[in-house]
């Protein structure tokens, strides 16, 4: 799974410039592999077996115990189908792409061989290198595609993700000297039972560095903007997975590693979790850019993904990763959306788009199902996710779950608003012309919004996933 | 109980097949509007058949107290377990089969009502999802299904009410229908979830609704706890039901087609929080405060309602209106019953027969909505609405049945209540019913007099009345269709009328069938002490309201000025609606605009960003300033590095 | 004991060619210039190979092969740079390095 | 270090490499701080050639050959082709940064006491044992068995050179 986008990547370094459609066809296929591959582990993997599978390991620098060390389990199973399907679709999404679609095409697959890396390491070594290799493209890839005010909003995300990273080196440093192992290993060191001193320091450190990341507030604001700027398939990627990288390190390395610390500090993340839900939706209101309006969502949601983790509960964890899954695919499905219109438009003002709804059917029934999914409708994957989360976390923090229940309505309104101004009404005579989705182009949104419903539906077929891994995580620690 | 109950698996298929319906016209058959009609049809009519069938073969066999529950688990987490499943007892049994047959009914009805329309499929397909969520909705057997469900009716209504998108007001009143709900439902969820609380023990959402009603009746719960949950889940119905002070979604939402407005705002949806008083009834019951709050807000909405609805020009408003305030009147029986120690029977009941009656007065007025191109009935009564000959018929059965006048069935279930509310130690409550009743039938006949005796075309009142806004008819595609393009002989197509013909025949019918419904409900039957002088007042209140109505808009010598015009600031308050949308509009501008959302924009764009920002330039200035030659940066980097370089080994030197 | 017989004498000599270069580098505004002065450290560096050589080294075709070697390299350099250099002229009309900002964030 | 007498072969060889240090070090002075450009390349052409020098006090007349042939010869000629092609030399020279120079001072000197220090706490230590064979044919066989790679490395090196010289001297690609 690793290798497959790898082995694009090299393919497409080959191609020339001109070869457009091989350059897709390429990338797509690529991709798909990277997507049934994710299916595949999805699926074959035992949840009744629970534990670690499809492992490889090999040594790479004894000397500091570095190895290539991936597996798959209940926790990451369903990211890397999340990364697969957003990639898919992202691929799909950016198909008109006409601008030095090669090096787009290769940026996008560096970017998702290190997602994939983060999520499968179990090496922290390989973890923060395969985390840094998913950071940097996306320097690249919104400064060169980018829209609005590219260069600052690459120039703020990149920095604020290398400050983000220069806490966690010294965490992951602390860790590794002191557990005199001499091993990055990270099952090894989970094994050790580390200093209440540094296990505290540690976790701080890596939950504010991986936080950055996952826009925990009030590290957020390069979010938005980043998401702003960046084009379609890097809001879809960036939004739908990266920020994940963020909430999911947090899990794996920071609470992993650092239990004590993690119960010593939850009372704070709870504080900023919930802050973040709230502050997310009020902003979110506020907005007139659509993109600036999913940006803040996204804010709210990761702070909902925060929240589950901070009540260290098998509950909240589940509801936690599946969140992240949600909330990946929903993001993912709110920017092609807005992605479409904008190539079309070229605006992304909610007071100048209306009326979408009679101009492009289909493109705002996405957008609309997308708006809908996030103001937690059931029957959509994030409902449960949410569910779950909200009855943890009033178990553990009740003032900080009841507060984010009420920013719910809040949340309501804030999608509906958007809906409302952009899709309904009379529509503006500017962008009449406009055709719909064809149904090649439909068909990623398709593959979204089917796995919303799906998920929404069965949820079961997650949490049991989720479950299988939750439940002797919680109990190691 | 497992999978394969063949209960289970007829509740399954009239929950799931509307849900097939619906997706499958929203992916794959949304251009093709007689196809899509077949597979919403088929989709209505077999859950249809299926609840009857339930309805019939299992009469006998359940009680309220021994009701059949199948389920499956739906989610199992680790605290969190949620069932899916299906909870059947004479009450939900009624209530399905009600709903299957009047969402079918307003299938039927819109065929011939959205004929022509754009969204002719997305209209069916929505009220495919609409029928599948309500019909989860009385069926389910956990709270947590429940609730799903109904926050999807929600949704439904939202697509619903927002049909005709590109109107301003309809996605407007969309909106607001769903914020407002929401609004409630969170009210409803918090309450659920301080009843986990409560309930340390037990998993609420893994519970049946029968669980909760034990723990509240055997008294694990203090009184306070109960009323706080009571109150909370309280709110969620009263943003379903309407209920006094966020009831104001609901006129709002006679935007959408006239057929949802039967279906969402009349029979079922808004039916839904009063059911779900029903099926809480021994929770609320337990709880003597939150029984009187409940009292005191259904008694202020029963009033208020019937006040605007006295003023309100719109047909649809008028009912819309009085559909507010016979939810209150609901929930006044049922709090009363409640309260006085009696059953559930006189709210649910009225139930029963609002459904019915309202659906049939909803497709009337959608009748002569479609015919006329109007929401005015003035404007319908100018232009000869007396004409058409069926509506005209099943309107006035449905008014008489709304004012309660015997013997239609509004008569008894107003009359039930009424004596519900009479055993009440304190009489006022009695006496405001009465009132909220001479209301109701003034209003209403306010509506049928003007239709049927309208003035001369020359009479100057028309100069008032008769008003019809430019272009305001059309709902885009009626435009085509509006007056003239019809001649009245064939007015009516069969498919529109044969509805409200069943749902007459509903409204003449279910009255008699108090006794064999209380039987069913109740396991048994309470002889009735018909008190003679409390059916004597209701009935003088109906017909008083009536007579009034005859003199004010009915008669040849009325003047066609309600008599409330002789209050001008009471006639200004009721047609402001008692500024109760001023007020929301008010608090929403103020607080959650102006005050939250600016405050913490402002915060994100100045503090927290403004302060990174700040930071990452003085890092730059500082760069800047280390530069002592700003242009030379190849060489002074270098620099640096020969420096850091020295210094570094130097360091290293030394130390050795 | 000859003083040019000493290995000290010639990494001495060598050190204060490569500082005389560093100082070049760091000091000059002309590309050439500073062309000029890496020949320079390349030369100290030879001079060090060939004095080892010359002192330490078990087999004397080792440091005279790795001079030569430099040799090469600071020829293939020196073209190079030189080709930059005249770009850089045609297209800033200058090849003064300070004028050569563009990089600048 | 004990100084022989003037006249002894020993003297006058010390003498002699006394003169080719100083050329070297003048020629290098010159080289960095002269202020036309045209003696810069002249200082060196010098000190290259004392370097050469410095290669035949070290046993590598060979070596020393080469310095003289490729860097006075080649380079050096190549960089005054560059200069004519450059900027005009009678153009005004901008003053010195005295900042500049105190800086590139400053640096230069710090490593070079730095390495200073370091040459001399290092102890030399001489191989164990050590061959005495200095002709260019030993050094021509190892050339082309030994070290052949090297040989095959500075070729390819040298053609890249050259192909990327005239490709980016002719302005890149596209234009003519």
């Amino acid at each position: 799974m690793l290798i497959s986008p790898l082995v694009g990547l090299i393919i497409l370094l080959l191609l020339k410039e001109e070869q457009k459609f091989l350059i897709r066809a390429v990338s797509l296929v690529s991709a798909g592999i990277s997507l049934a591959l994710s299916i595949y582990t999805f699926v074959a993997y035992d949840k009744s077996l629970g534990g670690l599978q499809f492992v490889e390991k090999y040594e790479m620098v004894k000397t500091f115990g570095i190895s290539y060390f991936v597996g798959v389990e209940g926790l990451n199973a369903p990211l890397l189908l999340l990364t697969g399907i957003v990639i898919f679709t992202g691929v799909l999404t950016m198909w008109e792409l006409e601008v030095r679609t090669k090096e787009f095409f290769i940026w996008i697959l560096a970017l998702v061989t290190g997602v994939f890396g983060v999520f499968m390491s179990y090496d922290m070594f390989m973890f923060f290198l395969f985390y840094e290799i998913a950071v940097v493209p996306m320097y690249i890839l919104i400064l060169v595609w980018g829209s609005t005010r590219k260069e600052y909003a690459a120039m703020k995300l990149t920095l604020y993700l290398m400050a983000g990273s220069g806490l966690i080196i010294p965490g992951i440093l602390l860790l590794y000297a002191s557990s005199g192992l001499g091993t990055f290993n990270m099952l090894q060191l989970h094994a050790v039972h580390f200093s209440p001193w540094v296990q505290k320091v540690a976790f701080v450190l890596l939950f504010f560095g991986f936080g950055v990341l996952a826009a925990v507030w009030p590290l957020h604001t390069w979010s938005p903007v980043g998401h702003v700027a960046a084009p379609t398939a890097v809001s879809m990627l960036h939004a739908g997975v990266l920020m994940k990288l963020g909430s999911f390190a947090v899990l794996r390395v920071a609470m992993f590693l650092c239990p004590e610390g993690f119960h010593y500090w939850a009372q704070l993340m709870a504080l900023l979790a919930t802050t973040g839900i709230v502050y997310g939706v009020f902003v979110g209101l506020a907005q007139t850019d659509l993109k600036y309006v999913i940006g803040y969502s996204s804010v709210s949601h990761m702070g909902i993904v925060c929240l589950g983790l901070a009540t260290g509960t098998v509950d909240g964890i589940n509801g936690s990763v599946f969140q992240m899954f949600a909330h990946g695919i929903m993001t993912a499905l709110f920017f092609s959306s807005v992605g479409y219109i904008y190539d079309r438009t070229h605006t992304r003002d909610i007071h100048e788009l209306g009326g979408f709804s009679k101009i492009m059917p289909v493109a705002s029934a996405f957008f609309i199902t997308a708006a809908l999914c996030g103001a937690g409708v059931p029957g959509m994957a994030s409902f449960w996710a949410e569910l779950l989360v909200f009855i943890a976390t009033v178990k553990v923090f009740p003032v900080q779950g009841l507060l984010a229940i009420a920013a719910l309505v809040v949340g309501a309104l804030f999608a509906l608003r958007v809906v409302q101004t952009t899709f309904f009404n009379e529509p503006n005579p500017k962008f009449v012309h406009f055709e719909d989705v064809s149904p090649f182009l439909g068909l990623p949104r398709m593959m979204l919004i089917a796995t919303l419903v799906f998920f929404g539906i069965f949820p079961q077929t997650m949490v049991g996933m989720i479950k299988s891994a939750v439940v002797p995580f919680l109990q190691g620690m | 109980m497992g999978a394969c109950d063949p209960n289970f698996l007829s509740c399954l298929l009239i929950v799931a097949l509307p849900l097939l319906s619906f997706a499958v016209i929203m992916i794959f058959t949304w251009r093709r509007h007689k196809l899509s009609l077949a597979i919403s049809l088929t989709c209505s009519t077999i859950p249809l058949i299926l609840a009857w069938s339930l309805f019939f073969r299992l009469k006998d066999a359940v009680t309220m107290a021994k009701p059949i529950v199948t389920q499956v688990n739906w989610l199992v987490s680790d605290a969190v377990i949620v069932p899916f499943g299906f909870l059947l007892d004479p009450v939900s049994l009624l209530m399905l089969a009600i709903v299957a047959t009047i969402s079918w009914l307003i299938q039927i009805y819109s065929i011939g009502y959205m004929e022509g329309d754009p969204g002719f499929a997305r209209f069916f397909a929505d009220l495919s999802l609409f029928g599948m969520s309500m019909l989860s909705l009385v069926s389910a057997s956990g709270m947590l299904q429940l609730f799903i469900s109904w926050e999807l009716v929600g949704l439904a209504s939202y697509l619903l009410i927002g049909f005709w998108y590109e109107k301003f007001s309809a996605s407007e009143a969309g909106k607001k229908a769903f914020v407002v709900t929401r609004f409630g439902d969170i009210g409803f969820f918090m309450g659920l979830v301080f009843l986990t609380f409560f309930l340390k023990d037990l998993n609420i959402f893994g519970l049946g609704i029968f669980d909760i009603n034990n723990a509240a009746l055997t008294h694990k719960l203090t009184e306070a706890q109960v009323t706080l949950c009571a109150l909370l889940i309280f709110c969620g119905v009263s943003g379903k039901s309407a209920q006094f002070p966020i009831h104001v979604w609901l006129p709002d939402a006679m935007e959408g087609p006239t057929p949802v407005s039967a279906l969402l705002h009349s029979a079922t949806m808004v039916a839904a929080g009063i059911y779900l008083i029903t099926r809480l009834f021994p929770l609320f019951a337990a709880s003597v405060t939150a029984m009187s709050v409940v009292l005191v807000i259904s008694t202020i909405t029963l009033l208020l309602s019937s006040t605007i609805g006295m003023v309100a020009k719109d047909i649809k408003q008028v009912w819309a209106y009085s559909t507010v305030s016979q939810l209150g009147f609901m929930a006044m029986g049922l709090s009363a019953a409640a309260l006085g120690g009696s059953t559930l029977f006189a709210g649910y009941y009225h139930l029963t027969t609002h459904a019915a009656f309202k659906a049939l007065l909803f497709l009337c007025a959608g009748v002569f909505i479609h015919h006329f191109g109007t929401n005015d009935f003035f404007v319908m009564s100018k232009d000869g609405g007396r004409k058409l000959a069926i509506p005209m018929i099943t309107v006035t059965i449905g008014a008489l049945a709304l004012s309660g006048i015997f013997p239609f069935s509004g008569f008894f279930s107003k009359e039930a209540i009424l004596a519900q509310l009479w055993h009440l130690p304190n009489k006022m409550w009695v006496g405001l019913a009465l009132f909220g009743a001479f209301l109701t039938a003034y209003y209403t006949f306010r509506v049928i007099f003007v239709l049927l005796f309208p003035r001369k075309d020359d009479d100057p009142v028309w100069q008032e009345y008769y008003v019809r806004e430019p272009g305001g008819h059309g709902h885009g595609a009626h435009d085509d269709d509006a007056p003239g393009g019809h001649d009245e002989h064939h007015g009516v197509p069969w498919v529109m009328s044969f509805p409200l013909i069943v749902l007459a025949g509903f409204t003449l019918v279910l009255g008699f069938l108090q006794t064999p419904l209380e039987k069913f409900l109740l396991g048994e039957s309470h002889p009735h002490d018909m008190n003679y002088m409390l059916l004597f007042s209701a009935v003088g209140c109906a017909l008083g309201g009536i007579g009034v109505a005859w003199l004010d808009w009915g008669s040849p010598k009325a003047k066609w000025q309600g008599f409330i015009k002789k209050f001008p600031a009471l006639e200004n308050f009721f047609i402001q609606k008692w500024y109760m949308d001023h007020f929301w509009r008010w608090f929403l501008n103020t607080f959650i605009y102006g005050t939250f959302s600016r405050i913490f924009t402002y915060n994100d764009r100045r503090v927290v960003d403004g302060g990174v920002d700040a930071v990452a330039f003085s890092t730059i200035g500082s760069g800047r300033l280390l530069s002592f030659i700003q242009t030379a940066f190849v060489q002074l980097n270098m620099l640096f590095m020969v420096l850091v370089l020295a210094g570094v080994g130097l360091y290293l030197l030394m130390g050795r | 004991m000859l003083v040019f017989n000493q290995l000290e004498t010639y990494l001495y000599l060598a050190l204060l060619l490569f500082a005389i270069g560093l100082y070049g580098v760091l000091a000059r505004r002309s590309l050439i210039a500073i062309l000029i002065s890496v020949e320079l450290i390349l030369n100290a560096a030879s001079i060090n190979f060939m004095a080892f050589n010359r002192f330490l080294a078990p087999h004397p075709a080792v440091g005279q092969v790795i001079a030569l070697f430099i040799m090469a390299v600071a020829a293939a350099e020196a073209a190079i740079a030189l080709s930059i250099i005249v770009a850089v002229y045609r297209k800033l009309k200058s090849i003064n390095i300070e004028h050569a900002t563009e990089l600048r964030g | 270090m004990n100084f022989p007498g003037f006249l002894s072969p020993q003297g006058i060889a010390t003498i002699a490499f006394f003169v080719v240090v100083a050329v070297t070090l003048v020629g290098a002075l010159i080289a960095v701080a002269a202020r036309n450009i045209f003696h810069n390349v002249l200082g060196l052409a010098m000190s290259l050639i004392g370097v050469a020098g410095l290669f035949l006090y070290l046993n590598s007349p060979f070596v020393a050959l080469m310095e003289i042939l490729i860097y006075v010869g080649a380079i050096c000629i190549a960089i005054c082709f560059a200069i004519m092609l450059s900027e005009p030399l009678y153009l005004p020279r901008p003053p010195r940064k005295f900042t500049k120079i105190l800086g590139a001072m400053a640096g230069s000197g710090l490593v070079f006491i730095f390495l200073l220090l370091l040459t001399k706490k290092t102890k030399w230590v001489p191989a164990a044992e050590r061959s005495t064979d200095w002709s260019v044919t030993t050094i021509g066989h190892y050339l082309l068995t030994n070290y052949s790679l090297i040989f095959e490395v500075v070729s390819l090196l040298l053609l890249v050179a050259m192909l990327g010289a005239i490709v980016i001297a002719r302005g890149g690609r596209g234009s003519s």
